[in-house]
C-alpha cells in the first residue's frame, strides 16, 4: 500500500462520517462533495484512472447540482408555505 | 416501532454486520494480489485481439458491453422516470414564472454570471467531445463525456440565458437524442447478429493500436453512449432546473 | 487490509445514517456513502502492488497492470448510483411538495 | 445462435422507439399497441428460445467471446428449461400487463409504455443470464424500472411514498448483493456463475464463503419479499397502477427465489455441500415464517390490493421452503407453482383493477355488495380465490403437492400442514372479499384505521376518470383477467407438465454437467426424472385447504372478529404496526434479517 493510498482511504473514511453525522442537508452536501473528491483521488491512487473521471463528473457535477436544486426547491415551497401561513394569519 | 427501540435494533444489527464484514474480508487475498485469471486475460485479449490501448474501455464495450447496454438502459429509463415524476409538478405558468424570475435577479450578478458561463461553455463542450471519442485510448469514454457535455448545458443554464437554452435545448429534442442514444447502442448489438457470429460481436475492422478508430465497435459504442448520457443527464438535470424556476406555491 | 476495512466502515456509517435519518436529502446521501463502500472494496481487490493503470498507451505491453475487470464493474456502479439519486431526489421534490415535510418518518399513509 | 438475446433486445428496441417518437406522437393508443406487440415477441421468442433448448441448456456468448481455456472471459445466457420457461412466464404477464394498460393508463405520451417494455426485457434477460454481474445488472435495471412505475401516479400521495420505500429498501439490497459480489470476485476472480462455483469449491467453506453467501441472498430476499425484509411490498403494491401491480405480485418478487435458487445451486452448491443439512433448516424456517407473517397480515387486510400483496408474501415463503429442500423434487414443485400462483395472482390483480376502474376504490367496506351488477367478475374472483387455497386441478395444485411430497421426503412432516393453514388463510380472506362485495352477504368489513389515512388523500379519483361506460365491463380489463385465469386453469391440466419440470429441475440442480457445457463446452448428460402426479396424500392436503379456507371465509363474514380473544388482537396490533412505512424501520430490520442469516449460516458452517 502507497501512502498516497493510505492518505486518501483515511480522507475517504473522514469524509464519508462527516457526511453521515452532518444533520443539515446543505452542509451535508458540501461534505458529500468532499468525500466524492477525496474518492476519487483514491481511484486515481489505485490505478483507475477511468473511475476517478466518471467519479468526479458525477460527484463533482451532477450529484451536487442535484441535491443542490432539489435543497432549493425545497426551501421555496417552505417559505411559500409561511408566506401563506403568516397572510392567513 | 419507537425512533429508540429502532435505534436500538439498527445499532446492534450494523454491530454483528460490522462483525460479519470484518471476517469476510480477512478471507480475501492479500491487498495488492489480485486473484487471476479474468484480471490477467481480460487486458491482454483487447490490446492483441481488439487494439484497444485502454482495457477499462475494452471491457466496458466489448468483452462485458452486454453489461454495458444494461446500463445505459438504467441511465435511460431513470431520465425519463424523472421526467415523468417532476413534470407532474408542471404547471401552465412555467414559462411565465421562469421569466418572473429573471426579472427579480439584480443584473449585476446575472452579467458575471453569463459572462463566466460564455467563456466556460466552449471548452468544456471541446473537453467533453475529446472525452468521448478518445475513450479506446486514454481514461474516459462515452459516460464521462457525456456528463461533462451536459454540464456544458447546464453552464449556458447557470448564465441565466434561459431563453438561449431554450433554443439550444428544446426538451422533445434531449428526449428524442436519449432515446436514440440507446436505441443506437441496441442496434449495434444487433448488428453483430447480422453481420457476424454473435448478439455483440465486434464486426467493424480493429485498425491500429493508438489511432482513434481503433476497437472496432468499441468507439462507436463509446459515441453512442456519449449521447445517450449527454441527452440523459442533461434531461434530468433540467428537470431540476426547471423545478427551481417554477414559482412555487401550494397546490390543493 | 485498511482498504478493506475502510469499506465494511462506509457500510456500516451509510447505512447507519439511513436508519437514523430525519431528512430524505440526508438519507439519499447516506445511501451514496453505502454505495462509496462499494467503489472501495471492488478497487481494491483489483489493487496489485506497483502495478500501472490498465491503459497501453505510454507503457510497454507486458508491465503488470491493476485489474481492469472490477474498473470496468466500478463504472457501471457509479452510473447506477447517479440514476438512483436522481429518481430519489425527484420523488423527495415530489414529496416534500405533496405533504409539506422532508421528514421519512412522516411517511406511512398506507401502512398496518 | 440462438434467439434468446431477441427476446432482451426486441422490446428494448421497441421501447427506444416509443420514447423516441413521444413527443410527437399524441394518441397514445397506438402506442400501446406497438408495446403490445413488442412483448408478444418477445414472449414468443422466449418460447423459441425454450423449444430451441429442447430440455437441454443453451449457451450463448455475447461478442462471440468463447471461453478461453475453462476461464469465461464474456458474458453469456445459459438458457436452461427452467430459466427459460420463467421468461416465458415473465413475458406472458407483460402481453396481459399491456393490454390492461391501454385501457388503464390514461396518459398524453408513450414514456409509460416505453418503461413497462424495458421492465419486461430486464426481467427476461434477468432469467436467462450466466453471469452475476449481468444479472446484478438486469436486478438494478428492472428495480429503476419497478420505482418509476410504481410512482406513477404521482398525484396521490400513496404511490409516492411507496415508490420511496420500495427504492430506498431496495437500493441497500442491491448494495448488499453488490458487496457479496466483490467478496465473491475477490475469492474466485470470475463472475461467471459456473466458474464462480467451480473456483469457490477449490476453498474452504470460510468467512469469505459464509458472508458473501448473506450479502447474495439477503439482497435478492429483498426482492422476493421474505421477512423481514418484505416491508417494503405491500406498500409499493398496494399503490401501483394495477397493470403493474399485476406483474409486481405476478412475476417481480418470484425473480427474487428464482436468482437466490440460480446462485444457490451454480455458486455455493459445491462449497456449501456439506452443510446442506442445516442450510435447509434455515431456508425452510425463513420460508414458514414468511409465509405465516404473510397469512395473517394478509387476512387482517381490508385494503384489496394490499391484501393482494400480502398473499403475494405468504407464497412466496411457500415458494421459498419449496427451493429450500434443496432438491430437484422440491424445486420442481416450486416452479410449477410460481407458474400457476403468479397466473392466478395475476388474474385477482386485474379483477381488482376491474373493480377500481368501476367504483373509484379499492377498499372492501365500500365495495360490499356493489360487485353485484359484475356478477362474471365475482365467480372469476372466488374461482381465483380458491385457487388460492390450491383447489385442484388449478395450477397451483399441482405444484402445491409436489412440494408437499419433497417436504416429506425430506423428513419435514410439519411442513404440508403449515401450507395447508396458510393457504386456508390467504384463500379464505379472499373467498371473504369476494362474497362480501359481489354478494353483499355477511357481516360488512370494518372501518380499518390503518387505511384511513390514505382515504383522505384519493379524493375519490379511481384510476380513470371518465365515468362514461359504467354499463359496460371494457374488455381490454375483463379479457386479460379471463384469459389469465384460464391459462391458471389450464397449466395445471398440460400432460406431461409434471415430468417436464422434474426433468428441468433435475438440469437446474446438476451444476457440474452445467459447468462442464459452459466452460468447457462438454455435452449435457441426460437426465431423467422419477417425478409424478398429485397422489392421495396430494389430495386430501388440497381438500383440506379448500375446506379451510370456505370455514375461514365463513368465520369472517360471521363476524368472528368481534368475539376474538384480546390478547391475539392485541399482538395482530402489534405485528400491524410493524409494518410502518418508515424507511428508517425497514433499512433496521434489512440490517438485522442479513446480520441474522448470516449469523445463522455461520453457525451452520461451524
Amino acid at each position: 500500500m502507497t501512502a498516497l493510498q493510505t492518505v486518501c482511504l483515511l480522507a475517504v473514511a473522514v469524509a464519508g462520517t462527516a457526511t453521515v453525522l452532518t444533520r443539515d442537508p446543505l452542509r451535508q452536501a458540501v461534505a458529500s462533495g468532499s468525500l466524492g473528491l477525496a474518492l476519487s483521488v483514491l481511484f486515481l491512487a489505485f490505478g483507475a484512472p477511468d473511475v476517478a473521471l466518471s467519479q468526479i463528473v458525477v460527484a463533482g457535477v451532477a450529484v451536487p447540482v442535484m441535491v443542490l436544486l432539489a435543497l432549493a426547491k425545497i426551501r421555496t415551497v417552505d417559505r411559500a408555505a409561511a408566506r401563506d401561513d403568516a397572510e392567513e394569519q | 416501532m419507537s425512533r429508540r427501540t429502532r435505534l436500538v435494533l439498527g445499532l446492534g444489527s450494523l454491530a454483528g454486520l460490522g462483525a460479519l464484514l470484518v471476517w469476510a474480508v480477512g478471507g480475501l487475498p492479500a491487498f495488492g494480489h489480485p486473484r487471476g485469471p479474468y484480471a490477467d486475460l481480460a487486458p491482454r485479449i483487447m490490446l492483441d485481439e481488439r487494439h484497444v490501448a485502454n482495457a477499462v474501455t475494452g471491457i466496458t464495450f466489448d468483452l462485458r458491453g452486454f453489461d454495458t447496454l444494461g446500463e445505459e438502459l438504467i441511465l435511460f429509463v431513470a431520465a425519463l422516470g424523472a421526467a415523468v415524476l417532476l413534470r407532474a409538478l408542471r404547471t401552465e405558468g412555467t414559462i411565465k414564472a421562469a421569466a418572473a424570475y429573471e426579472e427579480r435577479r439584480g443584473p449585476g450578478t446575472a452579467d458575471a454570471l453569463r459572462a463566466l458561463g460564455a467563456v466556460l461553455v466552449g471548452p468544456t463542450l471541446l473537453l467533453g467531445i475529446y472525452v468521448v471519442v478518445h475513450g479506446a485510448l486514454t481514461p474516459g469514454g462515452g459516460f464521462q463525456g457525456g456528463v461533462l457535455l451536459a454540464g456544458a448545458l447546464l453552464l449556458v443554464y447557470a448564465a441565466g440565458q434561459v431563453a438561449a437554452v431554450e433554443r439550444v435545448r428544446p426538451v422533445s429534442l434531449v428526449e428524442v437524442a436519449d432515446a436514440l442514444g440507446a436505441a443506437a447502442y441496441t442496434l449495434v448489438a444487433l448488428a453483430g447478429l447480422v453481420f457476424g457470429v454473435a448478439v455483440m460481436d465486434n464486426v467493424l475492422p480493429y485498425g491500429t493500436t493508438g489511432s482513434l478508430l481503433s476497437g472496432g465497435t468499441v468507439p462507436v459504442l463509446s459515441v453512442a453512449v456519449g449521447v445517450e448520457v449527454t441527452a440523459g443527464v442533461t434531461l434530468i438535470l433540467s428537470e431540476f432546473v426547471d423545478q427551481m424556476l417554477l414559482r412555487s406555491r401550494r397546490e390543493d | 487490509m485498511l482498504a478493506y476495512l475502510v469499506a465494511v466502515w462506509l457500510l456500516l456509517a451509510g447505512l447507519y445514517g439511513v436508519i437514523t435519518s430525519r431528512h430524505l436529502v440526508h438519507l439519499v446521501l447516506c445511501l451514496g456513502v453505502m454505495q462509496a463502500s462499494t467503489y472501495v472494496l471492488l478497487l481494491a481487490i483489483g489493487w496489485r502492488d506497483g502495478g500501472a493503470a490498465p491503459i497501453y498507451a505510454d507503457i510497454p505491453p507486458n508491465t503488470p497492470v491493476v485489474d481492469p475487470v472490477v474498473q470496468a464493474l466500478t463504472l457501471t456502479d457509479v452510473v447506477v448510483e447517479a440514476t438512483v439519486v436522481a429518481v430519489l431526489l425527484a420523488l423527495t421534490v415530489q414529496a416534500h411538495k405533496r405533504f409539506g415535510t422532508s421528514d421519512p418518518d412522516a411517511l406511512g399513509a398506507l401502512r398496518g | 445462435m440462438s434467439v434468446a438475446p431477441l427476446a432482451v433486445l426486441v422490446p428494448v428496441l421497441a421501447a427506444t422507439l416509443l420514447a423516441a417518437t413521444s413527443p410527437f406522437v399524441a394518441r397514445r393508443r397506438l402506442a400501446g399497441v406497438v408495446a403490445v406487440l413488442a412483448a408478444l415477441a418477445s414472449a414468443v421468442l422466449c418460447a423459441a428460445a425454450l423449444a430451441e433448448a429442447h430440455g437441454d441448456t443453451l449457451v450463448v456468448w455475447f461478442g462471440g467471446w468463447e471461453p478461453r481455456a475453462g476461464v469465461a472471459v464474456g458474458i453469456d445466457f445459459a438458457v436452461d428449461p427452467i430459466g427459460a420457461a420463467m421468461a416465458l412466464f415473465v413475458a406472458v404477464l407483460g402481453v396481459a400487463a399491456l393490454v390492461m394498460c391501454i385501457e388503464v393508463i390514461q396518459v398524453e405520451d408513450n414514456l409509460f409504455d416505453a418503461i413497462a417494455l424495458v421492465f419486461i426485457a430486464a426481467m427476461v434477460g434477468y432469467c436467462l443470464t450466466g453471469d452475476l454481474f449481468n444479472l446484478f445488472v438486469f436486478f438494478e435495471l428492472m428495480s429503476v424500472c419497478a420505482y418509476v412505475l410504481v410512482g406513477y401516479e404521482i398525484r396521490k400521495r400513496a404511490p409516492l411514498e411507496g415508490s420511496l420505500t420500495f427504492a430506498i429498501t431496495n437500493s441497500i439490497g442491491s448494495i448488499l448483493l453488490l458487496c457479496g459480489i466483490a467478496l465473491l470476485y475477490g475469492r474466485t476472480g470470475a463472475l461467471n456463475l459456473a466458474q464462480m462455483g467451480r473456483a469457490l469449491a477449490e476453498g474452504p467453506a470460510d468467512g469469505l464463503v459464509v458472508v458473501s453467501y448473506a450479502l447474495v441472498a439477503g439482497g435478492l430476499l429483498v426482492k422476493a419479499a421474505a421477512v423481514p425484509f418484505h416491508f417494503w411490498t405491500a406498500d409499493a403494491y398496494a399503490v401501483a397502477p394495477t397493470p403493474v401491480g399485476l406483474l409486481l405480485g405476478g412475476a417481480f418478487s418470484e425473480l427474487g427465489l428464482f436468482g437466490l435458487a440460480r446462485v444457490q445451486w451454480t455458486v455455493f452448491h459445491d462449497v456449501l455441500a456439506p452443510h446442506e443439512a442445516e442450510l435447509r433448516a434455515i431456508l425452510v424456517g425463513l420460508g414458514v415464517l414468511t409465509a405465516i407473517v404473510g397469512a395473517v397480515m394478509c387476512a387482517a387486510q381490508h385494503h384489496l390490493k394490499r391484501m393482494l400483496a400480502f398473499a403475494t408474501i405468504s407464497h412466496v415463503g411457500l415458494f421459498l421452503v419449496g427451493i429450500g429442500l434443496l432438491d430437484a423434487a422440491g424445486l420442481a414443485g416450486a416452479a410449477i407453482w410460481i407458474v400457476g400462483d403468479g397466473l392466478v395472482k395475476a388474474a385477482l390483480f386485474a379483477s381488482v383493477g376491474l373493480l377500481n376502474d368501476r367504483f373509484a376504490t379499492v377498499e372492501e367496506a365500500e365495495l360490499h355488495g356493489r360487485g353485484r351488477e359484475i356478477g362474471g367478475i365475482g365467480v372469476l374472483f372466488c374461482a381465483g380465490a380458491l385457487a388460492v387455497a390450491s383447489l385442484p386441478p388449478f395450477g397451483p395444485f399441482l405444484g402445491k403437492t409436489l412440494v408437499e411430497d419433497a417436504a416429506l421426503t425430506a423428513g419435514y412432516a410439519w411442513v404440508p400442514a403449515v401450507m395447508v393453514v396458510v393457504s386456508a388463510l390467504t384463500g379464505g380472506a379472499l373467498l371473504r372479499v369476494g362474497v362480501r362485495v359481489f354478494l353483499g352477504r355477511g357481516v360488512p368489513a370494518p372501518e380499518d384505521p390503518h387505511s384511513a389515512r390514505a382515504e383522505g388523500d384519493r379524493g375519490g379519483a379511481g384510476e380513470r376518470e371518465d365515468e362514461a361506460s359504467l354499463a359496460t365491463v371494457p374488455a381490454l380489463l375483463w379479457g386479460p383477467a379471463v384469459a389469465l385465469m384460464a391459462a391458471a386453469l389450464a397449466w395445471g391440466l398440460v400432460p406431461g407438465v409434471v415430468a417436464a419440470a422434474g426433468r428441468a429441475a433435475e438440469r437446474f440442480v446438476d451444476v457440474h454437467s452445467y459447468a462442464g457445457l459452459v466452460l468447457d463446452g462438454r455435452p449435457l448428460p441426460a437426465v431423467s426424472s422419477t417425478l409424478h402426479g398429485p397422489g392421495l396424500t396430494g389430495w386430501l392436503y388440497a381438500a383440506a385447504s379448500v375446506a379451510g379456507a370456505v370455514v375461514v371465509a365463513l368465520a369472517a363474514l360471521a363476524g368472528v372478529r368481534d368475539r376474538a380473544p384480546r390478547a391475539g388482537l392485541r399482538a395482530l396490533e402489534t405485528l400491524r404496526g410493524l409494518h410502518s412505512g418508515r424507511p428508517g424501520d425497514y433499512a433496521a430490520f434489512t440490517a438485522a434479517g442479513v446480520a441474522v442469516l448470516g449469523g445463522l449460516v455461520a453457525l451452520a458452517v461451524g
